[in-house]
């Protein structure tokens, strides 16, 4: 029994209900893949502590939400600007001095930021875990004998809101384009009178937001508010390299694939092949097509 | 021709002359700290101890000097492991360290102020594995600028082969388990490597990130399949035992059953700090070497490298193949120092911790791995010391509240001041501590 | 704007990347209006100059140690690349550093990305079209496909979206075809005496840059070696021998000028470059 | 060349003063650490009391004394005990509770004076989840500190990769938060929890009276991804097929899973087609929330869950969807400060004390004060051996002890050391503190002392 493969099973209802329950997951993780594509994409830096600051997003809405009661759209506004804040104060205090480092050395602070936010919730909020919030709408339906929620689809609303104002943004703002030129070449952009530390400065405060949005939303969809959510941002990593990491549209897909991929390695193969099967995934597209299914051509290969 | 003939020999003497003065600096240093403690204990050994130390810190101090090379420094002057005379002063004092520090913290010393010697014979046993595997990591992403989140995988095989060869198959027999635990760390790791043929920085760092949760499945399915519910055990029957044939070496003595159990901090120490001071030897070793230089110039431009003649495909999977193999070295020594391996020992934060150790040490410098690991484990005690013995520490009530979580806060702080402002960590540090010292020694003295 | 460029002068200017000089008490001037050309071999500072100027030295870890750089009486060291545009200097970088990713027309935008003048910045559109007609049919294109030929008017159009009164420009012949190359100096030449835009140009090419430029300055590993108005430049024999592959009675006047060396001794004051082994 | 070494010298002179000036406020070398009685009643710190202890001992009255035993923690005015666990870490947030409890026990225990003249030295020491903590934790612990005994042990496998040493150092160890078969085996062991294999029969005899009888039961499994999870799971199938129930299966849940849909798929299709009338639950209070939430999600409120010690947290219920913790019981051995028990107001003053206000409602909390407070019997029964030494206290431990009503009465007189004791729990909203269903006395039969089985 130790070494139990699971049963398979052709009842459609189970695969469906898999298949939902993948996509719920997968709407989630193309939010955290969402926010570090974002960072990827416009400051190349690979964003470690991204499952810290979504952890941080949940536990700001536990306190404004649940703790301070604040009206809900005041409390999400609360929340955001307070991530946002909190994304300035990453990039104007720490990220900005790192321009011009080696790649692994900012791998690397990322990780430092990660271990200082865990620290300090840690101190602020203690080990025990809290309920997950319940302010989206609550309740489920039925489809052909699986539960689909009404938080999935919030989410799912959301996200998909999210991509399409990121896409409106970079295609049709200045803002925006700037934002890609920097990304292009930041020594060209700076060239021609963009500032990129400002360009920067906006995408940390972008992404720390879209940390904010996911915390919330990941609140509702968590068993529990604790330490262990973190892990969140390490897992999506599939989801992301899946859906090439330079493309806002495409993390949304690779979340999604990995997303279902994972709910059914979960429930046909056993629950320790959940990980091991992700990550085979993304270890193969790396191998065969590491941009990705969208991704951009020109990234670091030997 | 003497130096006086040749300007450029002459100027090479001069950047030398500092050192003559460099060279006593360690002794000095080393003279140092006995005062120091000395100054705040009434234990009148102690000063025993401090003037014997002296004593023979000055005869080393002789010889170093007399080993001195003057003038330019050959070509194979300049391929010694320890070139100059302040390298192989230091190396001299680190070595004497290493063989008398033990024996210090084993006696009866009293310490000034409650200091817990014991909890650091612990930490420095510690260390040693650590600086061991932080040191192998360091040579595969610092110096063969490979970059691998893979090295925790690596600690997980050294364990499962230690169970299998040293425990399933032999009952306790680290020395089997070791070589054993090598060359299955070179084979898997050559094998985890392969993807740095084709895969580069960010994307080779997700690959050897997705190459450690499947073996963590291959861990989880092999501690599930034959330890059951405990973990394997390391220790007790287990524990690993010196071979007969060398109770003759002076200090080893076997118990009633004409065995001697490695057990207990003070015989671990013995153990463990040969085998990192060779291996990390060896590994310096390496890097001196040809195919040691090629992982650099592979590090550094690639496709250069490869119009030199470097095969480059063969230079990545050496580097990956040699620093999984003394990783797994390093498990295996872990698993039967601690005693036990369970589910939660190779967790994601292991990853970061080896990764907090190699930034603070300082990246790219094998040193740079001693210095990370032995702050990473004496920082917490040390706080935890000055939380209870210093006045201006102790009275604050926060540190005393959240002393684990502070510790974690720290490290996480230094990881980013240190990648801030001081990229080479605290084997930059010292570095340039000895250089401002010596320069600044040195300036009166034209 | 457009009317009349406005003057540079540098002075005493000296730049530091760590432990290295790159220049060293260089003393460059473009009047207002001018054509200066700024010959060098590779490693002569060049590039270091215009990182100088358009305060870009931080993304490359140098500094500026010495020496002022005034742009129209104005000092523009240490002030920010973005208000550097603002007043008036843009560049067309080495190797072009075009966004690959980015249209044409996206790429000529950003070139406008110190204005806020949304008709104005149209406006400019227009006559950057006009002087390079064929990028018309491109503007949808991702620049990164384009041609080097292209792909330089793009670069060119760019810095000139932003209406400079100074326009610098880094390696333009870089690994072009001649006739290319020709083209785009004339058209320099056109817009300096047309819109009185002053240029610099930075160029290894010296024949073309002497061809077009006022005045001429030679730099040579970090210091300036020799200066003087193109023609006269043009006249001097070692010139002549190391920028111009000239005649054969050359070699003398080259052993007779004295060069920068980098192993000169040590100034008072100045730190060692720090070796470490 | 003298301006060198002045400058060195001035160095090496602040250094000095730096390390002169941090060791002379603090020095207080136990330069003379006089064998004496310490003082009874007195709060300790008596003015350099080396050469004249005598008046202090004509005042004594007829209370025990021992001579000090600084090799195992007993010294002048102090007797040290240790505690090991996970203060942070996945863990922590049902370990910590217990540490809590220990301390506040020894904080009320300190102002009434502590014991044999001494005060009690609490030194709990943070694994945080990793086992080479321990190792030096545990060094600490025995040789710096050399206390007398630890009060708390967590996690499975470091108290794996310590027994050896525990035996050898002839350390006893009261009440380790966790049950595993390691424990059977060394004689250091005193359990006050029952073990899994117990709880496992707890749980059957709950589910039997909950569905009219063990024969009518249809269970299934859902543990933790970890050792104790695999194990606990087979000693509840094999307490359901012995009373001729019906096991269906384990589930497994990842540690760190934040949702488990596949699982609740399983556990549906098998609801539907094996007709699963209950479900029991393994893993820590986070995991069993997770779990909690995706039946709640999935719809499935209607099956009742019966969990082990780890599930029986306040947070479970307090946090949980009510639709569902409204039929989940927890299976733990202590009882808190809301239940009619003698110690109830002691615990409540001592949280307080202790600064841990409203964790006397909690599971672990009495687990840890009971802890200190049968550690606080044994040495004063040891004492009356004449020496207080580890090996005094183990062998003192050999017997039965008062509980004041927190848990059943202790006997540890035959080996192995653990607890005949435990109940289901489930909170009570009126208190905030958990209840038990039954009083202990109902669950007696449930512990037969036959498990043991081997898996693996």
């Amino acid at each position: 029994m130790l070494l139990a493969f699971g049963n398979f099973t052709a009842d459609p209802s189970v695969n469906l209900q898999l298949l939902i329950g993948g996509l719920a997951l997968g709407a989630i993780y193309a939010v955290v893949a969402l926010g570090f594509v974002l960072v990827y994409k416009s400051t190349d830096v690979l964003n470690l502590a991204h499952g810290e600051f979504l952890m941080l997003g949940a536990y700001f809405a536990l306190t404004f939400l649940i703790s301070e009661n604040l009206n809900f759209f005041l409390g999400v506004f609360v929340l955001l600007l307070v991530m946002l804040v909190f994304g300035l104060v990453v990039h104007y205090g720490i990220m900005r001095r790192m321009v011009g480092q080696g790649f692994f050395a900012i791998v690397l602070i990322t990780l430092g930021i990660a271990t200082i936010i865990r620290a300090l919730l840690l101190i602020f909020y203690g080990p025990t875990e809290r309920a997950r919030l319940d302010l989206l709408p609550q309740g489920s339906f039925e489809v052909g004998g699986a539960t689909v929620r009404h938080v999935d689809l919030v989410i799912f609303g959301v996200v998909a809101l999210c991509v399409l104002l990121f896409f409106l943004f970079f295609k049709y703002t200045r803002l925006g384009l700037h934002m890609r030129a920097v990304a292009d070449d930041i020594e060209a952009a700076a060239a021609m009178g963009i500032d990129p530390d400002k360009v920067y400065a906006m995408t940390w405060a972008a992404a720390m937001v879209m940390a904010g949005v996911g915390g919330l939303l990941f609140g509702h969809v968590t068993g529990a508010i604790d330490r262990s959510i973190e892990a969140i941002g390490l897992r999506a990593f599939p989801a992301a390299v899946v859906g090439g990491l330079t493309s806002l549209g495409g993390s949304i897909v690779g979340g999604l694939v990995v997303g279902v991929i994972e709910q059914f390695a979960n429930g046909h193969l056993g629950t320790k092949w959940r990980e091991p099967v992700a990550f085979s995934v993304m270890f193969v597209v790396l191998l065969v097509r590491p941009t990705g299914l969208w991704g951009r051509k020109d990234l670091e290969r030997v | 021709m003497t130096a006086t003939e040749n300007p450029a020999a002459q100027q090479a003497d001069q950047t030398y002359r500092p050192s003559t003065l460099q060279r006593f600096l360690p002794f000095v240093v080393a003279a140092v700290v006995p005062f120091i403690l000395g100054a705040t204990t009434d234990d009148l050994n102690f000063w025993w101890k401090a003037a014997i130390t002296i004593a023979i810190l000055a005869l080393v101090a002789r010889l170093a000097w007399k080993w001195t090379p003057r003038g330019e420094l050959t070509h194979r002057e300049d391929m010694r492991l320890w070139r100059t005379p302040s390298d192989r002063s230091w190396a001299a004092l680190t070595m004497f360290g290493l063989l008398v520090l033990p024996f210090i913290l084993a006696s009866d010393f009293t310490p000034p102020m409650d200091f817990p010697w014991a909890t650091w014979f612990a930490v420095v046993n510690l260390v040693l594995i650590f600086a061991m595997g932080a040191a192998a990591f360091n040579l595969l992403v610092g110096y063969s600028g490979q970059i691998s989140l893979a090295h925790v995988a690596f600690l997980a095989l050294g364990s499962i082969v230690g169970g299998i060869v040293g425990v399933q198959w032999s009952g306790g027999n680290m020395w089997l388990a070791l070589p054993a635990a090598a060359l299955a760390g070179a084979v898997v790791g050559a094998i985890s490597g392969l993807p740095a043929l084709r895969l580069k920085h960010l994307y080779l760092l997700l690959a050897t990130f997705g190459f450690h949760f499947v073996m963590m499945l291959v861990w989880r399915e092999y501690l599930q399949e034959y330890f059951g519910f405990v973990g394997i055990r390391f220790k007790g029957v287990n524990s690993p035992r010196i071979a007969s044939w060398l109770h003759w070496l002076p200090g080893i003595d076997p118990d009633e059953n004409g065995e001697f159990i490695i057990t207990g901090q003070f015989r671990w120490y013995w153990v463990l700090m040969p085998i990192t001071v060779l291996s990390i030897l060896f590994m310096v070793n390496v890097i001196r070497t040809r195919e040691g230089r090629a992982f650099a110039a592979v590090r550094d431009r690639d496709v250069s490298a490869s119009l030199l003649g470097i095969n480059v495909a063969r230079s990545k999977l050496m580097a990956f193949a040699l620093s999984s193999a003394v990783v797994a070295m390093s498990g295996v020594l872990a698993s039967f120092y601690i005693g036990s391996r369970g589910e939660d020992s190779f967790n994601v934060q292991t990853v970061l911790n080896y990764a907090i150790i190699i930034v603070v040490g300082g990246f790219s410098s094998i040193q740079g791995a001693i210095f990370g690991s032995a702050f990473f484990w004496f920082l917490p005690e040390w706080f935890k010391w000055a939380r209870e013995e210093l006045w201006f520490v102790r009275d604050i009530e926060f540190l005393s509240d959240y002393p684990s979580e502070i510790d974690l806060a720290i490290k996480g702080f230094l990881v980013v001041i240190i990648l801030m402002f001081k990229p080479d960590g605290l084997a930059g540090m010292w570095r340039d501590f000895k250089n401002w010292l010596s320069r600044s020694l040195a300036r009166r003295n034209p | 704007m457009s009317g009349g460029g406005l003057d540079l002068r540098i002075q005493d200017l000296t730049v530091v990347y760590g432990g290295v000089t790159a220049l060293d008490n260089v003393n460059i001037t473009v009047p207002s209006g001018g054509f200066v050309s700024v010959l060098g071999a590779n490693g002569a500072g060049k590039t270091t100059l215009v990182r100088s100027i358009t305060s870009l030295l931080y993304l490359h870890k140098g500094r500026v140690r010495r020496g002022s750089i005034v742009l129209g009486g104005e000092s523009i060291l240490g002030k920010k690349s973005p208000d550097i545009v603002s007043a008036g200097v843009a560049q067309v970088p080495e190797g072009r550093k075009l966004f690959p990713n980015l249209t044409v027309k996206e790429n000529l935008l950003c070139g406008a990305a110190s204005r806020s003048d949304v008709s104005g910045i149209d406006e400019s559109l227009e006559q950057t079209l006009e002087l390079f007609s064929q990028l018309r049919p491109l503007l949808s294109q991702t620049a990164g496909l384009l041609s080097g030929g292209e792909q330089q008017m793009v670069a060119v159009g760019r810095a000139l979206m932003s209406q400079p009164t100074l326009l610098i420009c880094d390696e333009l012949s870089l690994g072009l075809a001649p006739k290319i190359v020709h083209r785009l100096f004339e058209l320099l030449t056109e817009i300096n005496e047309t819109r009185g835009t002053s240029i610099l140009v930075i160029e290894q090419n010296a024949s073309l840059a002497l061809q077009h430029a006022n005045d001429a300055y030679v730099l040579e590993l970090g210091r300036v070696l020799m200066e003087g108005s193109a023609t006269e430049l043009k006249g001097n024999p070692m010139v002549q021998e190391l920028y111009l592959g000239g005649g054969g009675e050359a070699h003398t006047s080259y052993a007779a000028i004295e060069r920068p060396s980098r192993s000169r001794p040590l100034e008072h004051g100045q730190r060692p470059p720090v070796t470490e082994s | 060349m003298l301006n060198r070494w002045l400058k060195l010298a001035v160095v090496v002179f602040a250094f000095a003063l730096i390390a002169a000036a941090c060791g002379n406020d603090d020095d207080d070398t136990p330069a003379a650490p006089e064998p004496t009685a310490a003082p009874t009643e007195a709060p300790a710190p008596e003015p350099e009391a080396t050469e004249a202890p005598a008046p202090a001992e004509e005042e004594a009255p007829a209370e025990m004394t021992v001579p000090d035993n600084p090799d195992n923690g007993v010294t002048s005015d102090s007797i040290r005990v240790g505690w090991m666990g996970d203060l942070t870490g996945p863990t922590a947030s049902s370990q910590s509770f217990n540490s809590h409890g220990s301390e506040a026990y020894f904080e009320c225990a300190n102002r009434d004076g502590g014991a044999l003249g001494r005060m009690f030295d609490y030194l709990p020491e943070d694994d945080q989840f990793n086992a080479d903590n321990a190792a030096i934790n545990f060094t600490k612990l025995t040789e710096d500190d050399k206390v007398i005994a630890l009060v708390g042990l967590g996690g499975s496998h470091i108290s794996t990769q310590l027994q050896p040493d525990i035996e050898t150092l002839n350390l006893p160890v009261i009440g380790p938060p966790q049950t595993i078969d390691i424990q059977l085996e060394g004689d250091q062991y005193f359990n006050n929890l029952a073990h899994y294999g117990d709880q496992a029969d707890l749980a059957a005899g709950h589910i039997g009276a909950t569905v009219g009888g063990i024969e009518n039961a249809v269970v299934m499994g859902i543990s933790l991804e970890v050792p104790s999870g695999t194990e606990f799971a087979a000693y509840v199938e094999q307490s359901v097929i012995k009373g001729g129930g019906t096991y269906v299966n384990t589930l497994y849940v990842a540690p760190g899973a934040t949702e488990v849909t596949a699982q609740m798929v399983e556990l549906q299709s098998a609801i539907d087609d094996q007709g699963v009338n209950y479900v029991t639950l393994h893993g820590s209070p986070g995991a069993g929330l997770v779990v909690m939430q995706g039946m709640a999600d999935v719809g499935i409120t209607d099956v009742p869950i019966i969990g082990i010690h780890g599930i029986a947290a306040n947070s479970i219920w307090t946090e949980g969807p009510p639709e569902v913790s409204d039929e989940t019981f927890g299976i733990h051995s202590f009882l808190t400060a809301n239940n009619d028990i003698e110690a109830s107001a002691m615990m409540e003053e001592c949280a307080s004390l202790a600064g841990y206000d409203g964790e006397h409602l909690n599971l672990n909390f009495a687990h840890g004060f009971l802890n200190g407070y049968v550690f606080h019997q044994a040495v004063e029964r040891a004492a009356e051996t004449g020496e207080l030494s580890r090996e005094s206290l183990t062998e003192a431990l050999k017997g039965s002890f008062d509980t004041m009503g927190i848990t059943c009465p202790i006997d540890w007189s035959a080996f192995p050391y653990h607890s005949q004791c435990g109940a289901a729990f489930s909170l009570d909203a009126a208190s905030g503190g958990m209840l038990a269903a039954n009083p202990f006395a109902f669950y007696a039969d449930s512990f037969d002392g036959e498990y043991g089985i081997e898996i693996g």
